[in-house]
């Protein structure tokens, strides 16, 4: 009953995956405290359930650590599985990553949850008018075999969440073996537009931010510490930053319309009016160029204009800050500008972000805080990254009726395509749908047959993180325990089984997934830096260490960003009758919504209104006093599309404009911890697109609101007095003057 | 020799102390009066002890006796408790700690004092008893009454003088 | 003999702790949080959970304020009146401050709560009749009391989430008190491993469930009375001692440039736990 | 008068008795009688006399395998015991290895049964014998540790103190009560609180037993009382 | 106004009082039957609160008492009065205590019963309530005896038994006088057992004297200390609000008070119910509600005291308590609690209502929820605003559950105490027959010397 992680047994051993994985007699855990010290056996487990084989290191008793890969995310945090006689117990990070050094958030903590869960789809379905009914997997594949048959290329879609890796290959070829182009690659919360602008700015689409090597980070929107990109590894950078280099403590600032998790902690949360980012970052150039620093031509004149009085009263951003940040940013070098989805969920979202990355340019941080991420030499496994453009085109073709079947992966699009796209009901003028799922989450409802996967962590896979942190790796992903369903398969093994339907001969050495994995790693070896090892030990290497370091070359980073075509609308007009922007928020833990069912993420507080559960709309106290609107306040929030109704709390950190409404929440199915708990914000979305790259503009949205009259408790930690310390020596704060970082441990 | 008992039944204190007097004054053969009376009462009477001459009360001493055992008894069973526990460091206070040790010492000073008390009471009360062979139930409601314990050949003389003091009712136990 | 022990060893039983005590030796497990540094992501909380088997109780019971987070992100909006946050909002993670004269342990009528030798606030639990007096108790309100039964509870554990229990921690019924422990599984089996190879267990070796996941490192935990642990040092730069009830830095007129508190240290429970203050750039 | 006083040493007699009595019992006596637990039917008789049991003591050379027992170690089956808190059970394999090799008794029922587990691939559902309950943590690698590898008693008899004679026995059944105040009665000696006991030098001794002063012995190693502290079996 | 009658012959006395313990009229049978169906509901709920957890009580984690320690502290404190009209006013000779001191001192005994179940129902796992008593045991564990629930435990225990055998004690006279006069079964048995062979002979009377005034004189410093240990509960923590050095004398003066409030209550009841009218006279009922007059202004001092100290002191988190009650979301049971016990006993100063016993029982009705208030009121407040203010005001509302077993110990209360009216007489006879005797001495003398003076 002994272990810890300080004797951490990274297992070093030959992967014989049959007996150890087994779930060894797991009665231990179970109810503790019956009576007192009754030492005879307890009912119901007389049994000591024992190993008929074992590995010399599986000692009962002892855990053994596991590396794989967390899949709660994109990010590709490497984790350290502790397994318990069989059973998988904890995930914890893996301190030989370069992306997450041991570390972890409580989304990719929660995967244990996601495997599980009670609410896992356990069978193959097959749908019989409104029910589902379980069949095998032998029929199924001939089922889907059967639906193809004379079905063209042009007539098949496949409609997946972000997928990297052999799977993403394996992927690849079997459309091709279908003759389809049709790879939809869906993300509903994905940074797709600051992929496009950072292409053009910096000719790569996820450059290494090197927040540790900030003296000074301008954030737009960019929640870095919650939810975007890759949180758990700019976390890190960011506490070196807080301590700083030589001791002079990095400086936050963040400007955005809603306080995310980065917004509190900010040394200066700025709040603009929503959509005048852009203004506000072409003003500080201008302001920079006031005060001396270089503009080239182009920008110089595409910064005319913005000056100071201007942008502070499109922004809402006063002159003093202006300055101040100005003389911070002029001052401090090397600085750093993000861009995040706040700034970019506009119509002209594009060029907000393009505004912003002009403003590196000018601060001459290109190539010091942000700098080229290494390549993947296989460029078939770098990810196949989600946007919502590809939601809108399937829809699109969904609606014209061309598609004869459709399949499902990772992605709900049901949940999270915009109310006014229709989705759902385009989606059922698809011939034949097939859903891979974990759950019978919404999509999975609409299909005709679904197919149950393996969890994340009883299956085998490679994963390539779209955002390198140091240099390039792939990440391996193994079982950390025997299959908890006897009827569920990975996703791996199902596409090889449905690719040789196709085209049999060329995959029969594969016998599965897992084969297929260990037989093309192999053959890629010598890319791999381990030509010279034989297959045995490269492949227990592998496996040891979760990680494949590749040596592989940066990427160019071009410094010249221009500011050509860059035009920023004036700050939008107030709309008389849907008077309030609608900023629906990416929270940490829920993020698109797919992880609701986790109940550690449903009871984890959201951090700033400490609010589990449910849903709310936050609006300013000013605003709410003015509307005479209290917390737990019922409000009705309708847009053109549509309108739900959550309760009211009053939050300081949002602009008195906007009303915000966490995503994730207001699941129809998904499971039992989901199911009618909050409401979903992308019900009531608008279709309006972003106009360079046709991505959904999230924060376009115009709502108003009306109380319904009705009033509730608000479900959160907070106390009722809201969270104020009232003078007591509770939490403290100093200003960098009074303090001197670099003399503390 | 074979003693006799007799009860007397008067209707009030006065009549009862003459009684006591006279055969105080008087010297029977084979009688005491301060072995062999016994005034039982209806009430408590203070001048009933007083007539019949002081008599030792032990109870107080049960009373200090129980309530310095239970004293100390709770003392030392609760640090001796405190010394002996597995695990004794709370809160930062010595292992035995004065104010709570005093407040149980003192509970249980109390609770010895209080309860030997009773026990003494019982056993200088005699009681449990079996009854007297000789008892009116209207002892219990108005009536006092005096009995007696003598030799046979006494007992005329007694019943002359409570006759003498208007005795509501004599009676004798039945000879053998 | 109880009472030859007594009258034997009677300077022992009357010393007061921590304040003329002994040393913890080898061992005082102690904390130190830089609230500058932490996010207030909520992982810490997450991996107590994971961690510790502590029941998910639900919205309903989470309305009713029956949540069981041994560990909790507290927020708190600066101080002074304000239009909007502009300095951001202050996170506190605030679990059982292990306190060396903890105001719990005296109350517990069954002594289910008390203060051990490395230096440790325990609970045991099959002990506890749940008289909940040490929470009252409690200036911190960091313990948290099973209201129901989870275990039995199939919204909490269901049949298969129960896999995930860790064995090495008792899964508490209703009914009991429950706090947060310094993982105290973790502690005693590096302590056992360290006793079997005859030294001291290292800095480093073992961590706590939240320290190990605190994405921005804000947690340092480990032997306060080893030289060598980065709690001893930071406690001793921050010029934070244990055993008093205000800091003589603070008594500096102006206040010290010294970042080390602990929270209500005034009222003597001499915490475990000392915060490194958050930090705002007075240039902008 | 007397009958009183009488009375009154006799109370007082009963009230000294019974409060020394109450005073001086707190911690319970070392016990080491039995306390048998119930009969547990084995799937297979596994016979422990045969494996741990003594050799034959007439003859030395033990000539014939058939009679007394092999004195096989209890660590060469049970080998999780000095790696682990909990000893768990050997798994199949560990029978198998040696009696794939011994034909002489491949064929009594017991050996044949065993085989038929293991040609099915199946755990043998062997029945709990010893067990506590879920709040209470043994650790029996710590225990092997001190008595076997720091003071080189015999395995048997370490394992003994709790597990009873089980080298007598056929099927092991529980011996010891293995209740709370069972344990603590052992842990009431004094131990060595020295490096060369496994145990770092400090104030630990003072902790270990706060209100027994450290015992220096006659030869000088420095003794203390086993750990008093709830959390180290309750967690 | 006399306290008795002179004239009242000692059987009749006997005759008044054996008849209340037989023959009960249909309104005892419905007084009897409200308490059982209220105990029951009391019952059902802590069955309902045993299986489920303590949750079903909508406790939570700051607020973990609610109002179960408020309304123990409420029947601990109504057990005192019974010793106080008992043994102070015995030591003190008052005799006009002897017709009502019995009930009193049963209602100590009962209400100290009470409090008991609350200390049960409150408990997590009563089911290991064992665990707190000392007793040797094979693990070598013993309870903390440091901490102040174990003193109210020894407290309530020694105060319990020893009231009981003061009750008892006091009550062997009278036992034998039912002994003597009941002829039915069960009684006859029971009252022959208890009444040990009382016979009223001098040794007898000689040691009951002594042994009466011992325990009563150990009674008072025995009561004092129950209720300021129950007081140290919470005077003896460190939270703000019940870290308060008054709050022994505080808690004692409050349990005088409220325990004079129900002595009134009963008192008309019983009154009425069984017809003693001669006995619990309206010159009796005078004194007692002067005297609850006297412990209602020292209530009220102290309670001012207390707040005032608070208000003086640089207690910051104290202050904010306080302020917290007066205008927080308990500020309506705060101000009820003000009104009710200092504003409403304000009325027994009047002479005219001294007497008037339809007003009389609805203001000690109103004084009884006052002091429960009070209790309440000292509990809840302090949870809900303690030091820490990230918990501040998760105030909990108390569920049906919690209210129906406060509700059910007023039935547990009731029954018991209907139940001993019609076992043990109710009115001490022989000392009714002690008071009546002199009075008429008296009277003889005055008159006697009465006539001198002519």
């Amino acid at each position: 009953m002994i272990d810890s992680s300080s004797i951490k047994q990274l297992a070093g051993h030959p992967f014989d995956r049959r007996d150890f994985l087994k779930v060894l007699g797991w009665s231990g855990a179970a109810v503790a405290l019956s009576g007192c010290g009754n030492t005879s056996i307890e009912n119901g487990k007389e049994t000591v359930v024992s190993y008929v084989e074992a590995a010399d290191y599986v000692i009962p008793g002892v855990a053994v650590y596991y590396n794989s890969t967390c899949a709660q995310c994109d990010a590709g945090c490497n984790i350290n599985g502790r397994v318990r006689e069989g059973r998988v117990l904890k995930l914890e990070g893996n301190a030989a990553s370069a992306i997450n050094r041991g570390k972890m958030c409580g989304l990719g903590q929660a995967g244990v949850q996601h495997h599980y869960n009670p609410d896992r789809v356990r069978e193959p379905l097959l749908r019989k008018g409104d029910k589902g009914e379980t069949i095998s997997w032998d029929k199924a594949y001939a089922l889907i075999a059967e639906k193809l048959n004379g079905v063209s290329g042009e007539q098949v879609a496949f409609l997946s969440g972000a997928v990297s890796g052999h799977l993403k290959v394996l992927l690849g070829n079997y459309l091709e073996s279908l003759g389809s182009k049709n790879l939809y690659v869906y993300e509903a919360v994905a940074p797709a537009v600051q992929r496009a602008a950072n292409k053009k700015a910096y000719g790569t689409e996820m450059p290494r931010f090197n927040i540790n090597k900030a003296k000074v980070v301008l954030s737009f929107g960019a929640d870095f510490l919650g939810s975007w990109v890759s949180p758990v590894h700019f976390s890190q950078q960011y506490a070196q930053f807080r301590k700083g280099v030589d001791g002079q403590r990095g400086v936050l600032v963040q400007v955005e319309s809603k306080m995310t998790l980065t917004g509190a902690n900010a040394d200066r949360w700025l709040v603009v009016r929503p959509g005048t980012e852009g203004i506000l970052a072409l003003g500080i150039i201008n302001a920079l160029g006031a005060s001396g620093v270089t503009l080239s031509g182009d920008v110089a004149a595409a910064v005319q204009g913005y000056d100071k009085a201007r942008v502070s009263n499109d922004t809402g951003v006063s002159v003093e800050h202006l300055d101040k940040l100005v003389a911070l940013l002029k001052e401090r070098t090397p600085s750093l500008v993000l861009a995040g989805s706040a700034a970019e969920g506009y119509a002209h979202g594009s060029q907000n972000a393009a505004a912003i990355n002009l403003l590196n340019q000018v601060l001459g941080n290109v190539g010091k805080t942000i700098e080229a991420s290494a390549s993947v030499p296989f460029p078939q496994m770098i990810p196949a990254k989600g946007n919502t453009a590809a939601l809108k085109t399937l829809n699109d073709d969904l609606a014209a009726g061309k598609y004869k079947v459709l399949f499902t992966y990772a992605t709900n699009p049901v949940f999270t395509a915009p109310g006014s796209m229709k989705f759902k009901a385009n989606l059922a003028k698809a011939g034949f749908k097939v859903a891979f799922a974990h759950y019978l989450d919404e999509t999975a409802l609409e299909a005709d047959l679904v197919l149950p996967l393996d969890s994340a962590l009883e299956d085998w896979g490679t994963q390539v993180p779209e955002y390198m942190a140091e240099g390039a790796q792939i990440n391996i992903q193994q079982p950390l325990m025997e299959k908890l369903h006897a009827n569920t398969q990975g996703m791996g093994d199902i596409l090889l089984t449905l690719v040789k339907q196709r085209e049999a001969d060329k995959y029969k050495d594969f016998a599965d997934y897992y084969g297929y994995l260990r037989g093309s790693l192999l053959t890629i070896k010598g890319a791999l830096g381990s030509g010279g090892t034989d297959d045995d030990t490269f492949w227990d290497e592998t496996l040891t260490s979760g990680i494949i370091k590749l040596a592989g070359s940066a990427e160019q980073l071009s410094g010249n960003a221009s500011a050509a075509g860059l035009q920023l609308p004036a700050a939008a007009a107030a709309d008389a009758q849907y008077s309030f922007h609608l900023i629906p928020s990416v929270t940490a833990y829920l993020r698109d919504g797919r992880h609701t069912n986790q109940p550690w993420l449903q009871e984890s507080p959201d951090p700033l209104t400490t609010i589990v559960w449910d849903s709310w709309v936050e609006i300013h106290p000013k605003k709410a006093a003015e509307l005479g609107i209290v917390e737990g306040d019922v409000l009705e929030v309708s847009s053109r599309t549509g309108s739900i109704r959550a309760q009211a709390y009053l939050f300081p950190g949002i602009h008195p404009d906007a009303i915000s409404i966490p995503l994730g929440r207001g699941h129809e199915a998904l499971g039992r911890y989901a199911k009618g708990y909050g409401v979903n914000p992308f019900q009531i979305l608008d279709a309006v697109f972003d106009q360079e790259t046709g991505e959904l503009a999230l924060h376009e949205t115009r709502v108003k609101i009306s109380k319904v009259g009705q009033r509730i408790i608000v479900v959160k930690d907070e106390g009722a007095a809201g969270g104020k310390p009232e003078q007591r020596r509770i939490a403290l704060s100093k200003s960098t003057d009074q303090v001197k970082l670099s003399e503390e441990v | 020799m074979s003693k006799r008992h007799l009860l007397a039944m008067f209707s009030s204190f006065d009549e009862a102390e003459l009684v006591v007097q006279e055969l105080r004054n008087t010297s029977i053969k084979g009688f005491d009066v301060n072995d062999d009376l016994v005034v039982k009462s209806p009430i408590e009477h203070p001048e009933v002890e007083e007539f019949l001459g002081e008599k030792p009360v032990y109870v107080q001493w049960f009373t200090l006796f129980g309530a310095l055992m239970g004293g100390l008894l709770g003392f030392f069973l609760i640090s001796g408790a405190q010394a002996n526990f597995f695990e004794q460091l709370k809160g930062g206070k010595p292992i035995v700690p004065f104010p709570p040790n005093f407040v149980l010492t003192y509970e249980m000073f109390i609770l010895g004092g209080v309860y030997i008390s009773v026990l003494g009471f019982l056993i200088c009360a005699g009681l449990p008893a079996k009854r007297s062979p000789l008892y009116s139930s209207s002892v219990s409601e108005d009536k006092i009454a005096i009995l007696v314990k003598s030799e046979a050949g006494a007992t005329s003389t007694l019943r002359a003088i409570f006759t003498k003091h208007q005795a509501l009712e004599i009676q004798e136990e039945a000879g053998k | 003999m109880s009472v030859s022990n007594l009258l034997e060893n009677w300077s022992q039983f009357r010393h007061f702790h921590p304040v003329d005590d002994k040393p913890h030796d080898p061992y005082k497990w102690a904390m130190s949080i830089d609230i500058d540094a932490c996010s207030g992501c909520n992982a810490c909380s997450v991996a107590c959970y994971a961690e510790n088997n502590i029941p998910v109780v639900g919205k309903e019971r989470f309305q009713h304020g029956q949540q069981m987070h041994w560990m909790r992100i507290e927020r708190y909006w600066p101080d002074h009146d304000f239009d909007f946050p502009e300095q951001g909002a202050e996170f506190l993670p605030m679990m059982c401050q292990q306190c060396e004269a903890a105001p719990c342990e005296t109350v517990c009528p069954v002594g289910a709560t008390n203060h051990t030798a490395d230096g440790l606030n325990s609970q045991i639990y099959n002990r506890c009749i749940g008289s909940r007096y040490c929470s009252a108790n409690c200036p911190f309100k960091v313990r948290y009391f099973n209201w129901y039964d989870y275990p039995t509870d199939e919204t909490v554990w269901p049949a298969e989430m129960n896999r995930q229990l860790n064995p090495d921690v008792s899964v508490r019924g209703k009914g009991v008190m429950e706090k947060c422990t310094f993982c105290v599984q973790r502690l005693r089996a590096a302590e056992v491993t360290a006793k079997g190879e005859g030294r001291i267990v290292r800095e480093g070796e073992v961590q706590t469930a939240c320290q190990q996941a605190c994405p921005t490192s804000a947690i340092s935990f480990g032997n306060l009375v080893d030289p060598e642990s980065r709690v001893h040092k930071q406690w001793q730069a921050q010029q934070v001692e244990m055993n008093v009830d205000e800091q003589e830095k603070d008594k500096e007129p102006g206040g010290s440039h010294l970042r080390g508190y602990r929270i209500l240290e005034e009222l003597r429970p001499y915490p475990s736990v000392m915060y490194l203050e958050r930090v705002r750039e007075s240039a902008i | 008068m007397h009958r009183f006083l009488r009375l009154s040493f006799m109370l007082m007699g009963l009230l000294v008795a019974s409060g020394s009595y109450a005073a001086d019992t707190q911690k319970p006596t070392l016990t080491t009688e039995d306390d048998l637990g119930p009969q547990v039917t084995q799937p297979i008789e596994f016979p422990h006399y045969r494996h741990a049991g003594l050799k034959n003591p007439d003859d030395p050379t033990n000539s014939d395998p058939s009679k007394g027992g092999m004195e096989i170690d209890c660590q060469y089956c049970h080998t999780y015991a000095r790696r682990s808190a909990v000893a768990g059970i050997p798994p199949l394999q560990k029978c198998i290895g040696c009696h794939q090799n011994i034909e002489s008794v491949r064929n009594k029922p017991r050996i044949v049964e065993l085989f038929k587990y293991w040609d099915a691939k199946k755990a043998i559902p062997w029945k709990k014998v010893h067990d506590l309950p879920d709040f209470v943590r043994f650790n029996h690698e710590r225990h092997i540790k001190r008595f076997v590898e720091q003071q080189n008693r015999p395995t048997q008899e370490a394992c003994g103190y709790c597990h009873g004679d089980v080298k007598s026995m056929t099927v092991a059944r529980r011996s010891k009560s293995l209740a709370m105040g069972w344990c603590a009665s052992c842990h009431e000696k004094n131990h060595p609180v020295t490096a060369e006991g496994g145990t770092p030098i400090g104030n630990q001794a003072y902790w270990y037993k706060f209100q027994k002063p450290v015992v220096a012995s006659s030869d000088g190693v420095v003794k203390a009382q086993g750990p008093n502290d709830c959390w180290h079996c309750h967690k | 106004m006399k306290d008795i009658r002179e004239d009242i012959a000692w059987a009749k006395i006997n005759r008044d009082v054996l008849v209340s313990l037989e023959n009960p009229r249909k309104l005892y049978w419905v007084i009897v039957f409200g308490a059982l169906s209220l105990f029951s509901v009391g019952l059902g709920c802590e069955i309902y609160q045993y299986q489920v957890g303590m949750g079903v009580a909508n406790l939570n984690n700051p607020n973990v008492w609610g109002l179960y320690i408020a309304t123990f502290i409420f029947w601990i404190g109504m057990s005192h009065s019974g010793t106080l009209l008992s043994a102070i006013l015995h030591l003190m000779h008052a005799d006009w205590r002897k017709p009502i001191y019995r009930f009193a001192e049963a209602m100590t005994t009962f209400s100290l019963m009470t409090a008991g179940l609350f200390v049960m129902v409150h408990i997590g796992r009563l089911w290991q309530f064992y665990y707190a008593l000392p007793y040797p045991n094979d693990r070598g564990t013993w309870p903390n005896f440091q901490s102040p629930l174990l003193w109210d435990a020894m407290a309530i225990f020694t105060y319990l038994s020893s009231s009981v055998l003061f009750l008892y004690v006091g009550m062997i006279p009278d036992l034998a006088i039912c002994r003597d006069n009941l002829h039915k079964g069960w009684r006859k048995k029971l009252y022959t057992l208890l009444a040990l062979g009382w016979e009223g002979t001098d040794r007898q009377w000689r040691n009951f004297r002594v042994t009466y005034l011992t325990i009563a004189c150990f009674l008072i410093p025995l009561a004092v200390s129950v209720h300021s240990i129950v007081a140290s509960d919470f005077a003896m923590s460190q939270q703000p609000g019940w870290h308060v050095t008054s709050f022994p004398p505080y808690f004692v003066a409050g349990a005088l008070y409220s325990g004079c409030a129900a002595i009134i209550t009963l008192f008309i009841i019983l009154r009425y119910v069984f017809r003693f009218e001669d006995y619990m006279t309206k010159s009796i009922l005078k004194k007692t509600v002067r005297l609850t007059f006297a412990i209602a202004m020292v209530w009220t001092y102290l309670n001012a005291v207390e707040f005032a100290a608070v208000w003086y002191g640089h207690d910051m988190d104290a202050k904010a308590v306080l302020i917290q009650k007066a205008t927080g979301p308990f500020a309506p049971f705060w101000w009820g609690m003000v009104f009710c016990g200092s504003v409403v006993p304000l009325m027994l100063a009047f002479k005219r209502f001294q007497t008037n016993i339809p007003v009389l029982f609805a203001v000690s009705l109103l004084l009884n929820l006052g002091m429960w208030l009070e209790r309440w009121m000292i509990v809840a407040p302090t949870f809900s605003h303690g030091y820490y203010p990230w918990v501040w005001d998760n105030d909990q509302w108390p569920s049906l559950i919690q209210w129906g077993m406060v509700m059910g110990s007023f039935g547990w209360f009731t029954l018991l105490f209907m139940v001993f009216c019609k076992v043990f007489p109710s009115v001490s006879m022989y000392e009714v027959k002690e008071m009546v005797y002199h009075r008429s001495l008296h009277l003889k003398k005055n008159e006697t010397a009465g006539q001198g003076a002519h």
